[in-house]
């Protein structure tokens, strides 16, 4: 999972299911979302060279790729903690505790929103909907949802994790 | 075709047609962003919403294509679409989407140069609010983001109508920018270490319908309402793209591409447009000069020329003289040099020189001065693709070098080993170069952007340049030269010529006295470009009305 | 509006009643008190709102506030202001580098204090500019803020930016 | 012959003098008495309350560039100011202004045209030469300004010398003659003119304004409309003779105005003769000039009072008012001397 761009390049491995996956599609241009998932699963975040990697095997500009890595939210273009906490920010949630939940994570773990603690253990990330409104305030960690999630809970819950 | 009623008026659509092309073909306003009639449509900035009858919402008519409907369904009978544009609806719609555009625009007209051909103004004066309901803070982009070598990008100011990154993927074909992120942080940038240098970068900036892009050279020169614009032509290649000349005070501030579907359409080459730029700070005289003992000395125009003609006319023979024409003469130009060729050495002699370059399938052409194909169509002679001009000027006495530099970084020496027997240099130029100050004679012409002339491109479109600034009195068009050369010719005593030949003399007489007749005499543009009628005969009977912007398209020259 | 013209009685057709009044009333201001104001010794006071010499004013943060945007320029009548403009580091990336007034053209229009959307030109007070010398007469950037600075009555007085 | 000529040179030159300093300082009380009528204080700079303006005028006129437009008539151009000035000044040969002197046994008249018997005619006739001053400039300035406030002048002033006319021949009948010193004594036996002969005062009075081309009647100026009227070319010395013209003229007319109807030197109630030969002489000479200083300051009150007339108010007035009125007050006096004999 935390393999540099260097590594992962000369993967044997990778390079053939990065083939695997052009072949996948009618068009080589649609391998672009599923290749990019495969270098996040690999690599925890996308790196400017691996963009560039796959600029170049799917014959776009690596402007474009750039485009799309950061268009969508669950990629990332620099390294992440080992665990991403995503708070819930829409209406909902916040009326229901959301802010008080998100200043007390923040200040608990001593970072602000899109931050990585120091010892790499913790992101802080805020996003839209998790579709659990009448549930809130939610937050994910990692791909695991909590529902009406207090200060005092969230503590509990943060100790699972390595 | 569809028939489509739009505020009263019917219309005929095209079948390729979107509403918006067609609306704007008949004059109907409506107002737009993110189209562009070179580039792909993608609807992005919501600006050109019209209420179609029957539509549950407003539709942007840059994507609305016209179905033709069967007969029964035509709407009053015979439309296909009714559409207004001027509701109260509409207005609405479109005060709301400007004021979603400025919600974090920054109101910094003041310092913007776009301010003053910006969209936004212009459509915020029309459509908008005076202020905004929006209370909280703006969002704030990166600012000052030098995107390329020539452009500067200001990403609060940016309204994201994808114009640039459409134009360089479309265009040019380079693909360096893109949308970041998404939602209300989205800006333009490019991938990083790949910046926007391509040839035509600069365009992205005539595109940008507001400030975001600005042009780093021009940047913060001088406000654009100051400008006056003149119309000309880039000199730089045989495309000859239109331009448009902006100068303040008698200076140029910037050169921008100017619409001629039939050459450059709206673009034109950062090379081109850097020319402003280039011919800044270029040591330049304003009255001709002798060498005298190694320095140059100003003399009066009558002086001057009596001395040049008494020491050049009919002295030499015909393979003595060598006189070296250039790409960037006008055809007018080239029309009063045969005349002084005609007069001087009793025959039309000289060559041109043929400069090339890189080219590419946009705009830039291999041949790298703007008038060829004019000397191609006026019948004068080429030297061979970027020859060496060292056996031009072999065993020859008399060098003759019009709007050329071609003793670039070369030394007195040089010439002397390469033409020992060389007894006269003769240089007629815009800028004082390395060629002027080896020269024995100078006289400073009118630069392009000084003079009018027409010129004829590649493809055979001739076009005419106009003054731009006004050049100080002793600069002058080669054309007006050679009208002050026949003056002083007339007045002159005979035995001037020191030429031992009464036949010869009695010829210049008999040229001479042909031209009195031919309004020549008179100095100006317009005697001359009669010259050039007279030797075109596919424009004989053009006026000069007849020169729109587009210039006229003429089949038999070019090169297809 | 029409003014009907008085039908006059036959004494008012003399002429010499009226001409009488009017020998009257200039006589009774012989001897009125006088309101010359004698210049060099006594000085007027301007009132508020009173148009003098334009200057430019300082911000705050010390910086000057003109940030060149040539309005002034294009709204002279005279065209007595002449900018050069320049990019600073500063946040605000446009600043005058050059801020010409010619006194000897200005007309103290006010157009200038008017139009600026910084607020950054201003009419001072001061109205006695007499100079045996036109080119005296061209005030550069530093003299127009030094004596924008100078400027008392401006203290506190200064109109918060418009919204919006 | 010497007997006759010294003193006649003597008071030429005194007299000449007093009314050239006369003309300079009414110059400085228009103004002054402008400005206190219009609340101001006037020139004070020059000398105590301004009074060495006029010698400061006097020496900017000299000093001040003398511009000839291109295309005037030269002659009549240079002529034309000397044309104002010269009849302006010896107008006044003819009006007496004091009492007899007796030095060494001769008596001296203070007049410098001794018992001018047509001492009246000759005004009437020398005043009237004035205007082709202002003709000549008009014409000769090549400009239409000029030629308009000529055109007007002319026109005014030939109109109202009937006014003038009317006004005095009823004194002339009263008095049997045109000797002015005759008519001053007249007066001093009895009363004033002014009282039995009223009518002919205003008439002779609005005639004699418009004669000096004084407001209400300085049509041919009319600066609002006419920038300078027939001197709009002129400038430096050749403005200052206009100027001065204008100014003695009015002098003239105030004396004029004195001795016709407010008994010239005369105290009605004092008799000079009590204070003896020198002393009598010099008191008339000084009561004289107050009178006249009265008419001046008169003068320029009314310039600063009324307002312009209109040209054609100004024809009205002379021909439909003025003219009837004179005949008929003329008619009215004649008969009754006609039936007093």
């Amino acid at each position: 999972m935390t393999k540099s761009s260097n590594e992962l390049l000369s993967d044997r491995e990778f390079l053939r299911k990065i083939e695997k996956l052009k072949k996948l599609y009618p068009e080589e241009k649609s391998a672009l979302l599923a290749m990019l998932h495969l270098c996040q699963s690999e690599m925890g975040y996308i790196s400017l060279e691996i963009q560039e990697f796959i600029a170049k095997e799917l014959k776009l500009s690596p402007a474009h790729i750039k485009g799309v890595v950061t268009f969508y939210e669950m990629f990332f273009d620099k390294p992440k903690g080992r665990n991403l906490i995503q708070v819930c920010r829409t209406l909902p949630c916040m009326l229901a505790g959301g802010e008080i939940l998100f200043e007390h994570i923040s200040t608990k773990l001593g970072i602000k929103e899109g931050q990585t603690t120091s010892d790499g253990k913790w992101t802080l990330m805020t996003v839209e909907c998790l579709a659990c409104c009448d549930k809130g305030p939610a937050i994910m960690i990692n791909d695991t949802l909590y529902t009406r999630v207090s200060p005092r809970e969230f503590d509990e819950i943060i100790k699972d994790y390595r | 075709m569809a028939l489509v009623w739009i505020d009263g008026k019917e219309i005929v659509v095209e079948k390729n047609e979107t509403l918006l092309q067609a609306a704007l073909r008949e004059g109907i306003y409506i107002p737009y962003y993110c189209y562009h009639p070179s580039l792909s449509i993608v609807g992005q900035c919501r600006m050109c919403l019209v209420k179609i009858e029957g539509m549950p919402k407003l539709m942007t008519a840059c994507n609305t294509y016209v179905p033709e409907l069967p007969k029964e369904k035509k709407i009053d009978g015979k439309y296909d679409m009714k559409v207004y544009t001027r509701t109260e609806e509409v207005k609405e719609a479109r005060r709301g989407i400007l004021e979603f555009l400025l919600l974090n625009h920054p109101l910094d007209c003041p310092i913007c140069d776009q301010a003053g051909e910006c969209q936004l103004q212009i459509y915020s004066y029309e459509y908008g609010n005076a202020r905004s309901d929006f209370r909280f803070e703006k969002l704030h982009f990166p600012k000052r983001v030098e995107l390329g070598e020539h452009i500067v990008y200001d990403a609060e100011r940016c309204i994201k109508c994808t114009r640039c990154i459409r134009f360089c993927n479309e265009i040019t074909k380079t693909q360096e920018l893109t949308l970041i992120d998404r939602g209300a942080n989205t800006y333009v940038d490019t991938f990083e270490g790949k910046k926007l240098n391509n040839p035509y970068s600069v365009c992205t900036v005539d595109i940008c319908p507001v400030g975001a892009l600005t042009f780093k050279e021009f940047r913060f020169k001088e406000r654009v309402w100051f400008l006056q614009g003149s119309n000309s032509v880039c000199p730089e290649c045989s495309r000859n793209c239109a331009i448009r000349v902006d100068t303040y005070k008698g200076e140029i501030m910037r050169i921008v591409p100017r619409f001629n579907p039939e050459v450059n359409n709206y673009f034109m080459c950062d090379f081109g447009r850097l020319l402003s730029e280039r011919i800044k700070n270029k040591e330049l005289r304003n009255s001709p000069a002798i060498k005298e003992n190694g320095a140059f000395k100003v003399k009066s125009e009558k002086e001057f020329y009596t001395t040049l003609l008494s020491k050049i006319t009919r002295k030499y023979n015909s393979n003595e003289v060598s006189v070296i024409l250039s790409g960037r003469m006008t055809n007018e130009e080239i029309e009063a040099y045969k005349v002084f060729s005609l007069i001087v050495f009793g025959e039309v002699v000289g060559e041109f020189l043929y400069v090339t370059g890189d080219e590419d399938k946009i705009l830039i052409k291999k041949e790298k001065r703007a008038n060829y194909f004019g000397a191609k169509t006026l019948k004068m002679k080429f030297t061979k693709e970027n020859e060496d001009v060292t056996h031009l000027i072999k065993n020859k006495k008399l060098v003759v070098i019009i709007r050329e530099n071609v003793f670039k970084g070369k030394k007195e020496e040089d010439i002397k080993k390469n033409a020992p027997s060389l007894e006269t240099v003769v240089t007629f130029d815009t800028f004082f170069t390395e060629t002027a100050q080896l020269s024995d004679f100078y006289v400073p012409l009118a630069g392009w952007f000084e003079m009018e002339g027409t010129v004829i491109n590649f493809n055979g479109q001739l076009q005419k340049i106009s003054k731009c600034i006004t050049p100080p009195k002793g600069r002058k068009p080669f054309y007006d030269v050679v009208s002050t050369v026949l003056t002083i010719l007339k007045d002159m005593d005979t035995s001037d010529f020191k030429s031992e030949k009464t036949k010869e003399i009695e010829s210049i007489k008999k040229v001479l006295e042909e031209f009195k007749n031919r309004e020549v005499m008179n100095k100006g543009f317009y005697p001359w470009f009669k010259e050039v009628k007279n030797a075109i005969p596919e424009i004989k009977n053009l006026s000069l009305k007849d020169l729109t912007s587009f210039g006229i398209f003429l089949k038999e020259s070019g090169n297809g | 509006m029409i003014v009907k013209r008085p039908v006059l009685k036959w004494w008012e057709r003399l002429y010499l009643p009226v001409v009488e009044d009017g020998l009257l009333t200039t006589f009774r201001h012989l001897f009125k008190k006088k309101v010359t104001v004698q210049y060099p010794e006594e000085r007027w006071v301007p009132p508020e709102g009173f148009r003098g010499a334009p200057v430019l004013l300082t911000g705050l943060d010390g910086r000057e506030k003109c940030t060149s945007c040539k309005l002034c320029m294009f709204i002279c009548p005279p065209q007595a202001i002449r900018i050069v403009a320049g990019e600073t580091e500063h946040p605000i990336e446009k600043y005058p580098q050059e801020f010409y007034i010619d006194y000897g053209l200005c007309i103290f229009c006010g157009y200038c204090q008017e139009v600026c959307p910084c607020e950054a030109i201003w009419l001072k007070h001061e109205f006695e500019l007499a100079d045996f010398d036109r080119t005296n007469l061209i005030f550069g950037k530093d003299k127009l803020l030094q004596m924008g600075r100078q400027e008392p009555y401006l203290k506190g007085k200064e109109k918060p930016l418009k919204k919006g | 012959m010497v007997n006759i000529l010294i003193p006649a040179i003597i008071k030429i030159v005194v007299v000449l003098g007093v009314l050239l300093t006369a003309v300079a300082y009414t110059t400085l009380a228009e103004r002054k008495i402008s400005a206190y009528l219009q609340d101001r204080y006037g020139p004070n700079r020059v000398g105590p309350f301004g009074l060495f303006q006029p010698v400061a005028d006097g020496i900017k006129f000299f000093f001040k560039e003398d511009i000839t437009p291109k295309r005037v008539f030269r002659v009549t151009y240079y002529l034309a100011p000397m044309c104002t000035l010269i009849p302006a000044l010896i107008t006044f040969a003819v009006i007496p202004f004091g009492e007899s002197v007796s030095l060494n046994g001769t008596s001296y008249r203070l007049w410098i045209a001794e018992n001018m018997d047509l001492g009246l005619v000759y005004l009437l006739a020398v005043s009237s030469l004035g205007v082709y001053g202002i003709i000549l400039a008009g014409l000769s300035s090549n400009n239409k300004y000029s030629l308009l406030g000529s055109l007007r002048s002319v026109n005014q002033v030939v109109s109202y010398e009937i006014a003038l006319g009317l006004g005095i021949l009823p004194i002339a009948i009263s008095c049997g003659g045109f000797n002015l010193d005759e008519i001053v004594r007249a007066q001093e036996k009895g009363i004033w003119f002014v009282v039995p002969h009223f009518v002919a005062f205003l008439i002779f009075l609005v005639a004699i304004f418009a004669e000096t081309n004084r407001l209400p009647f300085d049509l041919p100026e009319g600066e609002s409309e006419l920038v300078g009227g027939y001197h709009t070319e002129y400038s430096g010395l050749r403005f200052a003779m206009f100027f001065m013209g204008e100014y003695a003229n009015m002098i003239t007319a105030s004396a004029l105005i004195v001795i016709l109807f407010f008994g010239g030197w005369s105290l009605t109630f004092i008799k000079y003769e009590i204070f003896g030969s020198i002393l009598a002489a010099i008191l008339s000479v000084l009561v004289f000039c107050a009178k006249v200083a009265f008419f001046v300051f008169f003068f320029i009150w009314v310039r600063w009072t009324l307002p312009r007339f209109r040209y054609d108010q100004v024809m009205n007035l002379m021909w439909a008012r003025l003219l009837p009125a004179g005949f008929l007050y003329l008619l009215i006096v004649g008969l009754f001397y006609f039936l007093l004999e």
